[in-house]
């Protein structure tokens, strides 16, 4: 087996005070093989989506307890690495991101295109540049998002919503990163303009080969781009594998009822809800923790955490219900 | 688009409030007979002279007396005292504009005119000195332990800090001023208590200047202290919030060293807002000059006002210096919002 | 959030505790203040020079002698109302009185006064003779005073005295200086040509006397223990003789020493906290009911009314405060509730601008949109749904203005711009400033009432601050996302 | 009161009459653009729709469409500058509000936020309680059987146990599902629902939807439903009406809008709505370009016209296009249909 260009193994994120410990990412794994490639990471608000996307960024707040597991990059572990060695090797050159929140991910008072080559310009490495190559790589930036060179020396309160949304990714392209992790990158704008940035995606994925960590709690959005899918819930992932397998053949019963959750056009049947909400990260419930909402919840669900079931290749899913010879 | 229009509104609106204010000192001293008697005074004090002046050439005092009553109502007229206030209203406003508010009844400039703008005027520098330098080093400390305190918030240095920010709003400024002449000049004598230079001051420049120095450092000890614990809690608290917006994370996120997310996000955006915290502290500054020129007898334009009250008040001095503290104030607000707009790009449309 | 949220994080925040406890004390002081110290205290005790005239001037507080090596001696004042033996001899009667004190200080007092009262004769006016007796058996004979006899036209009885006392300052008297001279010249032999010094008076009535011929001058080594003081008054029977008071003027005075007028400095700090809580609570209250009302109207009226509640606040809140603070106390003149309406003044526009940008946000809430789309009136809005969500704010502000009220009318005081008939910490400040008590070292007489301008403003800026988790939602806690 | 109402409720669900009624109505605001210019902006611009008696209208838009202002304004929250509003036959258009209160109690809104929308320190009892007291509805226990009645329908229960418990204490659902129970505890006629599940748990969306529809169904309602999202609407409107800068466009049943839509920009809005297809990633999908034009400078003839990829030249650069009906009461306003008829109110309804 080759490598792959990442590799995540058990990662764990917690955080909080000791007597309210959130467990924001749970034994968490995940793999890109190689660069072109986007794989989803879905769940609802508060399944810890988004601390997954700051742990791998090593993005780690001062209340931060455990942060522990494996993450390579072809191979190379970055969890031994010091804080100061990731954020110079990895962040930003390496794996960058767009932050969620776009309308407000922008520094008010700089003009976009100082942001945007700002990594050039201050961060120490072998990418830095003079001023002049800074503003021509800029510009080159701005014209890969589809955005004019002219929109460098605007203020972030002069652009709309999806100019910020691409000058924020050409921000991300600016060292020409092997992955780049989008978190909600299109949630805050009009279907419209969300479907441009898909397409600008598909595009950047496509010709520029770049690698795709794609993180949303819309099922629809994630198979517009991801050719691999991971449900994410309560911290951990319940389910991974190929689009085609998570879209056409959810083996979790969490996955099953989010895609029919989802509303769409072409089918005239209307979508249905999962009852219940999702659970506090501070306080999990025993076991599998879908099993409260869960309508085939087994009386082990609610005792044992599921074993991992493989139901192809690369389909995996945790459930007591695909087990063998489910006990109880 | 334009920077001048945002500069424009700004300015002008100050200096309509400057107007204005003004305009309600005139009303209050005319409604209130005072600018009758200023006049009145300006009157008599030009009779004394035409009287020793004709004294030399009209002999028979009977005829004196009625040339001196015709040249009193001219004098009167000229002044237009035989017209009710409201009419002399614009022509108040120019003399108090011009500080062409006559002489002092009491007091004389250091050169030895008795005219009030000479007073007034001679003072404004020794004030300067004070108020800026206090000024400077606010800033400076304000923001340097600001910044500090706010990558590390929570820290025992924080809590003693945001104690000082709390007794300092709470010390007046001219009892502290007290206290460190108690302490500094009476106790231990390494400053002196008051004025600005020793007696007989130094003639040479350098030991000259040396002396006023001394003289400086505790009124502006005083100054930077009242003003200090307030500003560090301004900066400190406005760079803590900055530095949980979504932006500074994704500076961060760009693997950018702390020290330039600090300088180049947090305090950049930081700053509109610190300038702010200097506006609201200029106020302070400012009425604290008048008392610790006071309580350290520095010949500046607050002692001077201090005097005016202490002794037989007189108007022509007090309303020459409350306008020329507002002007100065009016200028010092104009620079700094001039400086807020700079900053902060949003405020431009 | 509500009222009750306020008040448990003041009880949950150290400084909120702290401020309450502080304010419960003081608020116990002002009314034991108010209940005991007569109103006029200002116009009728505080500012009479008559009645402080037996007190020292510019003495500390009398616990300095715990701190320093020297023990100066403390303020004695002896009444004597009964005579201590009665003698009837032929018409005539002597009363004696006498009292003793013990002189422990290497220091003589700072003066000897004594003062009578109410004396009332039919015939011959009654002589009164002043001794002291040393420890050292030897008597002084201070004084003598023939009261004074009837005049043409008054009818016996003849009264003296009642109106006000009279009182002899023994210490700096003439004759009382003769009779030092004299005793001093019979009691000592080697005293006979030696010139005495009247400003050692002091020293020898509590001293003996060292002779050298290397001095020029005679010294006097500190003579303690105990004395008595005698005063012998030869009377008709039947006159009444009213209370005498004997006063040894201590260097060091009361719990908090006296200024240089002999004003109990104690009294007065006492008398200054129910004012300083007046001025500040009052002013604070009017420009919050002032500041609320304006910013609810201006926010919620909008309009014109805005537009002139807005200007009206852009001016107001950009000017120089205190230079026109001074101008306007000079001009309008510097009564307490002038002083409070200027300061009030000064004030509202800050709030009201605050309130006002409240008002808008909630006006366009989706709460108050809920409540005009259910046909609530807009009284019922402006009460249940506007005031509601600003009170807090207005509660904090409203502590936040008490310590700028107090500390601007300690300004204006410290300038002499305070109001003459009621005594405020900043005024006695300002006279221990003015009489250049600061330069000779009274520190007992600038440095309480500056403390207690401090406590006070800490104290509410303590209990704003612990207020400040509540009203200011951005210093929240914010959960981790 | 309320027997009376179902009653006629029920009588006219059959048909389909129109209860609210807009005719060329017209919402302006005033945008400050300089220092003492001011330009209007028209957030609703001559839009003339008929809201049919107990059934849903939903008004589908993004951003910046006019959609929600459209919907405050059949409220009266806004005063229209031209045009009438007809409530069950009566215009309202110009009744001052303190006349309004009967209009009040049958026309309610569903708010986006379930955060900001209810009281925080108000028990949910109290909550619902409110508009019984602000309506003089019966006593004390009579209220107590409406707030009960109205937990129950929104599935809060068990009631007695949530009325006395705060918002803090439930979830963003169940925050939304009180906000329906507060609004129909008056049994209003007609409520708008301005993106009433936006804010709303994805998984959970439907939920709400349903109870909508269902509480439809028990008392008759009328709603007005806003939304930017066509693939939830499809599943609660009768009716659509898609809005592109303050104007309707397209006007259709959910079925026309979706598979038949006629206007390229509800075309654009359908093509770019995704589907759970693992298909997408192979092809680009067909989308609108560039951004909606600058309300206050507004492209002239169809506003839609600069990001259009049908234009067809001049025509939809110079002509305003009319809504006008092409069959079975599907309208549409643009040039690419020409042989559609004039908007006639009493054709579409």
């Amino acid at each position: 087996m080759s490598t792959s260009l990442l590799e995540v193994n058990n990662l764990e994120l917690h955080y909080g005070p000791e007597s309210s410990r959130v467990r924001a990412v749970n034994d968490v794994s995940l793999s890109i093989h190689e660069s072109g490639r986007a794989l989803g990471i879905v769940g609802e608000s508060g399944c810890g989506k988004s601390s997954l996307s700051l742990a791998l960024m090593r993005m780690l707040d001062n209340a931060v307890i455990q942060y522990s597991g494996s993450i390579k990059m072809e191979g190379e572990e970055l969890m031994t690495m010091s804080d100061d060695e990731f954020r110079q090797q990895i962040r930003w050159s390496r794996i960058s991101m767009v932050p969620q929140g776009s309308m407000n991910a922008l520094n008010p008072v700089l003009r976009l295109g100082d942001q945007i080559s700002e990594p050039l310009l201050y961060k120490e490495g072998p990418h830095k540049t003079t001023k002049k190559e800074a503003v021509a790589r800029t510009n080159e930036v701005l014209n890969m998002v589809g955005l004019s060179e002219d929109i460098a020396s605007r203020y972030p309160h002069e652009l709309s919503g999806g100019m910020k949304q691409r000058g924020l990714l050409a921000m991300a392209l600016i060292l020409k990163p092997q992955i780049i992790i989008l978190d909600e990158p299109t949630s805050a704008l009009d279907v419209s303009v969300q479907a441009q940035i898909m397409n600008l995606l598909k595009k950047l994925k496509t010709d520029f080969g770049l690698a795709i960590i794609f993180v949303t709690h819309d099922v629809a959005l994630a198979s517009d781009i991801c050719d691999e899918i991971s449900v994410a819930y309560a911290g951990k992932i319940v389910e991974t594998g190929t689009a085609e397998q998570i879209l056409r053949d959810p083996q979790h019963p969490y996955t099953k009822r989010l895609l029919v959750s989802v509303p769409t056009i072409k089918s005239p049947i209307p979508p249905d809800f999962i009852p219940g909400s999702p659970p506090n990260l501070s306080d999990l419930p025993s076991g599998c923790h879908f099993h409260p909402r869960c309508e085939n919840a087994l009386p082990i669900c609610s005792k044992q955490i599921p074993p991992v079931i493989a139901k192809g290749t690369k389909h995996l899913a945790q459930c007591w219900l695909l087990a063998d010879k489910p006990l109880g | 688009m334009s920077i001048l229009q945002p500069l424009l509104v700004r300015t002008l609106s100050l200096v309509v409030v400057f107007f204005v204010i003004l305009f309600l000192l005139v009303i209050t001293l005319g409604a209130t007979g005072f600018s009758d008697r200023t006049l009145r005074s300006i009157v008599n004090e030009d009779l004394r002279g035409i009287r020793t002046g004709l004294a030399q050439t009209i002999r028979d005092p009977d005829q004196l007396e009625s040339v001196m009553r015709e040249r009193r109502q001219d004098l009167e007229s000229f002044y237009d005292l035989d017209k009710a206030w409201y009419v002399r209203l614009p022509g108040s406003l120019i003399r108090v504009i011009t500080l062409d508010l006559g002489e002092a009844r009491n007091m004389r400039a250091f050169e030895g005119s008795k005219k009030i703008s000479r007073i007034v005027l001679e003072r404004l520098p020794n004030t300067m000195i004070l108020l800026t330098t206090s000024f400077l080093v606010t800033t400076v400390i304000g923001l340097a332990v600001g910044t500090y305190l706010s990558t590390h918030p929570g820290s025992r240095l924080d809590r003693i800090i945001s104690y000082f920010a709390a007794i300092s709003f709470a010390i007046p400024a001219w009892w502290l001023g007290i206290i460190l002449i108690l302490l500094f000049a009476i106790q231990f004598r390494i400053f002196p208590s008051g004025g600005m230079y020793s007696s007989p001051p130094p003639v040479d420049s350098l030991p000259r200047f040396w002396d006023l120095v001394l003289h400086a450092t505790l009124p502006i000890i005083t100054l930077v202290l009242v003003s200090l614990g307030p500003y560090i809690y301004v900066v400190r608290t406005m760079t803590i919030n900055i530095a949980q917006e979504d932006f500074v994370r994704t500076a961060r996120a760009k693997g950018l060293r702390e020290r330039h997310v600090l300088t180049a996000h947090i305090l950049r955006v930081a700053s509109p807002p610190i300038v702010t915290g200097l506006i609201l502290g200029l106020t302070g500054t400012l009425g604290g000059s008048i008392l610790i020129e006071t309580v350290f007898d520095w010949q500046g334009m607050g002692r001077l006002y201090f005097e005016t009250f202490a002794g037989t008040p007189d108007e022509g001095m007090i309303v020459a210096l409350t306008f020329v503290f507002t002007l100065m104030y009016i200028v010092a607000r104009i620079i700094l919002e001039i400086m807020y707009v700079l900053l902060d790009p949003r405020v431009r449309y | 959030m509500g009222s009750n949220e306020i008040i448990s994080h003041l009880f949950r925040s150290g400084s909120g505790r702290l401020g309450i406890l502080i304010l419960f004390v003081m608020v116990s002081v002002s009314i034991f203040v108010l209940a005991t110290f007569p109103r006029n205290f200002g116009s009728q005790i505080w500012s009479d020079p008559s009645q402080w005239a037996d007190y020292p001037k510019a003495a500390p507080p009398q616990w300095v002698n715990l701190i320093s090596e020297e023990s100066r001696p403390k303020h004695i004042v002896l009444k004597m109302s009964q005579p201590g033996s009665e003698n009837i001899y032929g018409g005539s009667r002597t009363n004696q009185y006498s009292a003793e004190f013990v002189h422990s200080s290497n220091e003589p007092p700072s003066f000897l006064s004594i003062s009578f009262s109410e004396i009332q004769f039919h015939t011959r006016a009654p002589q009164i003779r002043i001794s002291l007796l040393r420890p050292d058996n030897k008597e002084i004979v201070l004084f003598r005073h023939i009261v004074r006899g009837p005049r043409a036209g008054e009818t016996s009885p003849f009264s003296r005295y009642s109106e006000s006392d009279y009182r002899t300052l023994l210490t700096s008297d003439k004759i009382v200086l003769n009779n030092v001279e004299t005793f001093f010249k019979t009691s000592f032999k080697d005293f006979r040509g030696k010139a005495f010094n009247p400003d050692i008076a002091r020293h020898a009535i509590f001293g003996t006397p060292i002779f050298e011929d290397s001095l020029n001058q005679t010294e006097f080594t500190p003579l303690t223990g105990r004395y008595e003081i005698n005063i012998q008054v030869i009377s008709d029977p039947r006159d009444d003789i009213g209370p005498m008071q004997f006063v040894y003027g201590g260097s060091v005075y009361g719990f908090m020493g006296t200024d240089a007028q002999g004003r109990d400095l104690l009294k007065g700090l006492l008398f200054g906290l129910p004012i300083a809580l007046l001025i500040g609570v009052g002013a604070a209250l009017l420009t919050a009911l002032i500041g609320t009302t304006l910013g609810i109207a201006s926010g919620y009226i909008g309009g014109w009314v805005d537009i002139c509640i807005q200007r009206g606040a852009d001016i107001v809140a950009n000017i120089p405060v205190l230079p026109l603070l001074i101008f306007l106390i000079f001009i309008i003149g510097s009564k307490l509730y002038l002083i409070i309406l200027v300061l009030v003044a000064f004030s509202w526009p800050s709030l009201a601008i605050l309130i006002r940008s409240m008002v808008l946000q909630t006006r366009s809430s989706q709460l108050v949109e809920m409540a005009i789309t259910l046909g609530a009136s807009p009284t019922r809005i402006m009460t249940r749904y506007i005031f509601p969500q600003t009170a807090p704010f207005v509660f904090a502000q409203l502590v936040f203005l008490i310590p700028s009220a107090i500390l601007a009318e300690a300004a204006l005081s410290f300038l002499g711009l305070g109001d003459a008939s009621i005594p405020t910490w900043g005024q006695i400040l300002e006279q221990g400033f003015r009489s250049g008590g600061i330069y000779v070292g009274y520190w007992w007489w600038v440095l309480p009432p500056g403390l207690l301008i401090v406590t006070t403003a800490m104290t509410f800026i303590l209990l704003a601050l612990s207020m400040e988790q509540v009203t200011n939602p951005r210093l929240r806690k914010r959960p981790l996302q | 009161m309320h027997e009376t109402k179902k009653g006629y409720n029920e009588t006219v669900s059959s048909s389909s009459s129109t209860l609210v009624q807009i005719k060329k109505l017209q919402i302006q605001y005033t945008v400050r653009t300089g220092l003492f210019r001011k330009t209007p902006l028209y957030a609703v611009n001559d839009v003339t729709l008929n809201i049919p008696q107990g059934e849903t209208t939903a008004l589908v838009g993004e951003s910046g469409s006019g959609k929600t202002t459209l919907g405050k304004a059949t409220l009266r929250l806004l005063d229209p500058v031209a045009g009438t509003l007809l409530f069950d036959g009566k215009d309202i258009t110009k009744t001052s509000q303190s006349k309004l209160k009967p209009f009040r109690r049958r026309a309610q809104e569903i708010f986006q936020d379930p955060y900001a929308s209810i009281n925080p320190s108000m028990t949910i009892f109290q909550s619902i309680e409110e508009p019984l007291l602000i309506h003089d509805v019966g006593d004390s226990s009579e209220r107590r059987r409406l707030v009960y009645e109205a937990l129950n329908d929104v599935r809060l229960t068990p009631p007695d146990l949530i009325g006395s418990s705060y918002p803090h204490s439930l979830s963003g659902g169940q925050r939304q599902r009180v906000s329906i129970a507060r609004s129909i505890v008056l049994r209003p006629d007609y409520i708008v629902a301005d993106e009433a599940i936006s804010m709303v748990d994805a998984s959970s969306r439907m939920e709400i939807i349903n109870l909508l529809k269902n509480l439809q169904h028990i008392h008759g309602i009328t709603f007005l439903y806003i939304t930017h999202d066509i693939a939830t609407a499809q599943h609660f409107a009768d009716k659509i009406a898609v809005m592109y800068m303050g104007k309707i466009v397209e006007l259709g049943t959910p079925k026309q809008i979706v598979q038949n839509p006629l206007h390229p920009y509800t075309q654009g809005l359908i093509a770019a709505i995704p589907e759970p297809d693992p298909n997408n990633r192979f092809h680009e999908r067909p989308v609108v370009t560039g951004d909606p034009p600058d309300p206050l400078s507004l492209p002239n003839g169809c506003l839609f016209n600069p990001r259009c990829l049908k234009k067809l030249g001049p025509t939809c650069e110079m002509a305003i296009p009319i809504l006008e009906v092409t069959e079975n009461n599907h309208a549409v306003a643009c040039h690419l249909y020409p042989n559609a008829s004039p908007n006639d109110p009493n054709h579409i309804t």
